[in-house]
């Protein structure tokens, strides 16, 4: 039981890492501000959420998980907030230039 | 390698990098980062101290702990000072440059 | 494998701490240094200074990261004279070689460090008890050394009278600047709507966790006043007009308040700032619950800045 | 554990000489509008009276004064000590305090029509929090609380400098707050070697446990050169002539008499209390070479000025120079430390003269620019009719600095002299001396200007600025007297008995540096078109006068390169180095 535990908490948190990885490479890579943005919150909002999940079971307590979800849920928000902040910054620059 | 080690030699350079900043930028706001950098570099070696100092089951020495909070805060308002000098500089000159300065005409008005 | 780790996390913070000095422009700098102050948060960890990580996460990053980067936006047009003014290479090399120096004797003390090196945490744990806390910082900073504690506060409301003197004679009694242009049905308002009931449990919780864990009344007033500052900015609420009675006296309460209960040590305990038998644990809280609103104001109003205009009628 | 480690009586007043000016700066705060003048104005006595008290308490005794803050001892609590250094300092400081204050009421009142304005408010505040800082400086016996003192200060006297909110003074502000910042962080990256080293931040403590080892050796380095970037002594001096000579004038009479005076002491702390066995020749040469290097280049700089302010600013400069010159002299070569002796006394004396003397040029010069609008040396003609009392405050503060006896400087003087002969360092016999010199040579080219008869002045002086004129005659004749005071109770008995101040040779003694300074004006001087006394003096010196001119040309461009921010803060690297190296070498 512990032993799957575990190996499901390495699976998820390398996933975890894979999609921070991912999001990176696009963030250096995409061409335009809105595609790196489009890339990086789907990459890390998923990659925090897969490290969240697999810290879960080592989070030694109910507390202490239901504060990971929390920092998962608060990260989710203010990340959604800015993105959307930098694309509409983006869109009326564009329109203005 | 331990901890204390590899970040105390972290702050130093740290504190190099700092220096070289405030030395060659040109901008006062660079200058107030670089300033922010000498005081992260010095607030990390008081940080690699008190962890050198762990003992009676605690982690680190707290008494150098809480000196950091209290430095932090201290450098943070000596950020804000400054930054509320440049924008009012800025307002009322529109430039924020340090070199011209008051600077007594050492070549008119000799007899 | 964690000496790994630490040198890899310090590569990252001294990689970005060049960035800050060599970016071209200031801005990308100032977002540099953000990210630089949230990595030092890791670095706080792996010293074991929880307290510290926090407070470096919210003020050293945090507070003085959006401060810089307001800063640079709106000091955009002075970066061509900026670029202008740049120094000559000898004059770099010079610089290189001297802040080099000074970096290489510092890394020298810190190899030279004693070792086994001295410490209070002992007479720390042995004195705790007399002061009923169960964090080690904490007692430090409210029984040890209160008097840096009650410095420290002052420092802070000079700092904005400082900031305040810094306000154009005609806006006098006036309010800070709004800042920015902002959307009332934008995502920010929404987010400014939602985000502060979450954000003040949050920075009640550090705060009054700090007596027996890691927190305490500095990490949890600066998101008190990052909650005040967002619906500020998101155009939901408005600073307050900097003669207003109240806010003078919010202001004062809480330094006041540690005054007094520090004089009262005189008379109750034999010495300023010390706290009669029993009742020590609470005084050290009352006096951390009347720092805590008087600090997030300072905070707030620091980050808010100098008044700008008069108040609207 | 040493056995002063107990709160003594009388301890209570160093908490109380901290507490009163901030809980007035607070109160100021809460009450706002013209009961922040009221406030500073009801703590003025107060403060006056505790400083006072201190410095009875350790009349005669030479013990100390310890507070334990909380009854926690050091190295875990923070202790405040004052010893008799202190304490005079806490008198001199509360007694300029005041003096401005009185001066400010005609410059800081808020207007009637207003209910509060904001340059008094602020000024109020801040000066109540110059003054609870400056304490703080005096009797912190802490290093990281002496830090926080140090930034308080620095918050408190920046804004004072740009008060007047124009372009150019906003601009000395910042330069002033960054190189200071820079400068604290050299001090407390000191102070955090010094507690990875022996694990105390107490004074007392770290005296007892400090080793000569390459550590605290770069400790030293780095406090001392932090704190001298704040001093602004030769050549860190960037930030100091623009914001001092920029400011309204009370408070430049605080930065210029009281401001730096806080850094300057806190060196002395250092060098005498913490760390004597560190101090070897060669770091004590270094930092008296910088000294008289300032002397030289402050006084002619001030010399080729055009405006009065920043003439006096210049002079600052200078004094700042000649305070650093006790290092060498207090250095006692049979136990290899520095010894509480003459020179400490001299430093000591020639601070408080300074500060009195100091904050009586400015608002002297203040109460001059208020009244003709401007204060170009070569308007000044005929001021000294118009307006007597200002100009006799000037003279007699300038005369004070010169040494003329019984000022303090003149004590000061003298003992400073007693400790090169004791210690055989003549060198620095001779700096004093032209010191002396190169101070009467300024104040007289002022005097000149002013006392010569000309069209009249159309100076005009309204009946508030006259109250505060009485003030700056007041400071100034303090300082002409302070030679008199019985010193003997607070200063350390080693000095030997001084000669009546009033005598006839005494006198003499103090005038012929009236005559060669004269002579140095005449030489280096630059004379305004209504030529003061001796034009014809001018003319027939001829190649000799070409000669002063381009070396006084000479040095003022070298102050100027000095003061581009790049240059000063290489310079500040450099001191540190040398300062290091210097500590180094002498073990």
């Amino acid at each position: 039981m512990k032993a799957a535990l575990d190996i499901a908490s390495v699976l998820a948190i390398s996933a975890g890492a894979f999609f921070f990885l991912a999001g990176t490479v696009a963030l250096l890579r995409f061409p335009d501000t809105l595609s790196r943005l489009h890339a990086l919150t789907k990459a890390d909002n998923l990659g925090l959420g897969l490290v969240v999940v697999g810290l879960l079971p080592r989070a030694g307590g109910v507390s202490a998980g239901l504060k990971l979800l929390c920092i998962w849920l608060l990260a989710l928000l203010a990340g959604a907030t800015v993105s959307q902040l930098i694309a509409r910054t983006v869109q009326t620059r564009d329109v203005r230039s | 390698m331990t901890a204390p080690t590899i970040f105390g030699i972290c702050a130093a350079l740290l504190v190099g990098i700092g220096l070289f900043g405030v030395i060659i930028s040109p901008h006062p706001l660079r200058k107030l980062l670089a300033f922010n950098l000498i005081g992260s570099g010095v607030f990390m070696l008081l940080g690699a101290v008190a962890r050198r100092g762990a003992a009676a089951g605690m982690g680190g020495d707290p008494v150098p702990q809480a000196l950091l909070i209290t430095g932090i805060v201290v450098a943070f308002s000596a950020t804000a000072l400054a930054v509320a000098l440049l924008l009012r500089l800025f307002n009322e000159t529109g430039s924020v440059t340090l070199a011209a300065d008051a600077r007594a005409h050492p070549d008119a008005g000799d007899t | 494998m964690i000496a790994a780790l630490n040198i890899g996390v310090a590569a990252l913070v001294l990689a970005l701490a060049l960035f800050t000095i060599v970016a071209r422009e200031s801005f990308a700098a100032c977002v540099g240094f953000l990210a630089y102050g949230l990595l030092l948060t890791l670095v706080w960890v792996q010293l074991q200074g929880l307290d510290v990580a926090l407070i470096e996460g919210a003020v050293g990053g945090g507070l003085t990261g959006v401060l810089v980067i307001g800063a640079a936006v709106r000091l955009r047009s002075t970066q061509a004279a900026a670029d202008a003014a740049r120094l000559g290479m000898p004059a770099r090399m010079l610089a290189v070689l001297l802040s080099g120096g000074v970096a290489a004797a510092m890394a020298a003390c810190v190899l030279a460090l004693p070792d086994p090196a001295p410490t209070l945490a002992p007479q720390v744990s042995a004195s705790m008890a007399a002061t009923g806390v169960a964090n080690p910082v904490t007692a430090v900073l409210l029984a040890f050394r209160a008097m840096d504690t009650l410095l420290e506060a002052i420092v802070l409301v000079l700092a904005l009278i400082g900031v305040w003197s810094l306000a154009p004679d005609r806006v006098w009694g006036g309010r800070p600047a709004l800042g920015y242009d902002v959307d009332p049905d934008g995502i920010l308002a929404y987010v400014a709507r939602i985000l502060p009931p979450i954000g003040i449990v949050a920075g009640i919780y550090i705060f009054w966790a700090g007596a027996d864990h890691p927190g305490g009344k500095f990490q949890g007033a600066t998101i008190l006043a990052a909650m005040w500052l967002l619906a500020m900015r998101a155009g939901l609420t408005d600073a307050p007009p900097v003669d207003r009675k109240w806010l003078r006296l919010a202001l004062v309460a809480g330094p006041a308040a540690f005054f007094a209960i520090g004089l009262a040590g005189t008379v109750t305990a034999g010495a300023f700032l010390a706290y009669p038998d029993g009742y020590a644990k609470v005084l050290i809280l009352a006096i951390e619950w009347a720092l805590l609103p008087s600090l997030a104001l300072t905070l707030f109003l620091l980050m808010a800045g100098a008044p700008q205009r008069m108040s609207a009628p | 554990m040493p056995a002063q480690d107990l709160t003594t009586p009388g301890g209570l007043l160093l908490v109380l000489a901290v507490l009163v000016p901030f809980a007035g700066m607070l109160a100021g705060l809460a009450l706002g509008g013209r009961n922040a003048q009221r406030v500073a104005l009801a703590t003025m006595p107060a403060g006056l009276g505790i400083a006072v008290a201190i410095a009875g308490a350790l009349s005669g005794a030479g013990g100390e004064l310890v507070y334990l803050l909380g009854n926690w001892a050091p190295p875990l609590g923070v202790a405040l000590r004052a010893d008799a250094a202190s304490a005079l300092m806490l008198v001199a400081v509360a007694v300029v305090i005041s003096g401005i204050a009185v001066y400010a009421c005609g410059d800081f009142s808020t207007p009637r029509s207003a209910r509060e304005a904001r340059a008094p408010l602020t000024f109020w505040i801040l000066l109540l929090a110059v003054w609870g800082s400056l304490n703080l400086v005096l009797v912190g016996g802490d290093l990281f609380t002496l830090y926080v003192a140090l930034e308080l200060l620095t918050f408190a006297a920046v804004p004072l400098v740009c008060l007047d909110g124009r372009g150019e003074t906003l601009q000395s502000a910042l330069r002033y707050l960054l190189f200071a910042l820079l400068g604290s962080m050299f001090y407390l990256l000191g102070a955090v070697l010094l507690y990875g080293s022996y694990g105390t931040l107490d004074i007392a403590l770290l005296a007892a446990r400090l080793r000569p080892e390459a550590v605290p050796f770069a400790a030293a380095a780095l406090m001392t050169a932090g704190l001298l970037a704040k001093t602004a002594l030769f050549p860190l001096h960037i930030w100091l002539p623009p914001a001092h000579a920029g400011a309204p004038a009370a408070a430049s009479a605080v930065l210029s008499a009281l401001v730096i005076k806080g850094s300057w002491f806190l060196v002395v702390r250092l060098w005498l209390k913490a760390m004597p066995s560190l101090a070897g020749l060669a770091s004590m040469q270094v930092l008296a070479g910088l000294g008289a290097a300032a002397i030289v280049l402050g006084s002619i700089v001030a010399l080729r000025q055009e405006r009065l302010k920043l003439l006096i600013a210049f002079s600052t400069l200078a004094q700042i120079g000649y305070l650093f010159l006790m290092f060498p002299l207090a250095f006692d070569p049979a136990s290899a430390q520095l010894a509480a002796g003459n020179a400490l006394a001299g430093g000591i004396m020639q601070a408080v003269s300074h500060a009195t003397a100091k904050a009586a040029m400015f608002m002297a010069a203040g109460s001059i620019y208020a009244a003709l609008g401007h204060d170009r040396l070569e308007g000044l003609t005929g001021i000294g009719r118009a307006m007597p009392v200002s100009m006799l405050a000037f003279a007699l503060s300038g005369l004070a600095l010169v040494g003329l006896p019984p000022s303090g400087a003149y004590l000061a003087k003298e003992l400073l002299l007693e400790a090169a002969a004791q210690s055989a360092q003549w060198w620095w016999t001779i700096v004093i001396q032209a010191g002396g010199m190169l101070t009467a040579s300024y104040v007289l080219l002022v005097l000149a200007h002013a006392f010569t008869l000309g069209e009249r002045s159309t100076a005009r002086v309204s009946r508030a600025a006259r109250i505060g004129e009485m003030a700056a005659l007041t400071l100034a004749a303090c300082s002409l007297l302070l030679g008199l005071l019985p010193w003997d109770a607070w200063l350390p008995p080693a000095r030997p008995a001084l000669s009546l101040p009033l005598s006839l040779e005494a006198l003499s003694k103090g005038l012929w540096p009236l005559v060669a300074g004269a002579l140095l004006a005449i030489w280096l001087g630059r004379w305004g078109h209504p030529a003061p006394f001796g034009k014809a003096i001018v003319a027939r010196l001829g190649a000799a006068r070409r000669a002063g001119l381009a070396v006084g040309k000479l040095i003022e461009r070298i102050d100027c390169r000095l003061r581009q921010w790049p240059a000063a803060s290489v310079s500040l690297l450099v001191v540190a180095m040398l300062l290091g190296a210097a500590v180094m070498v002498a073990r």
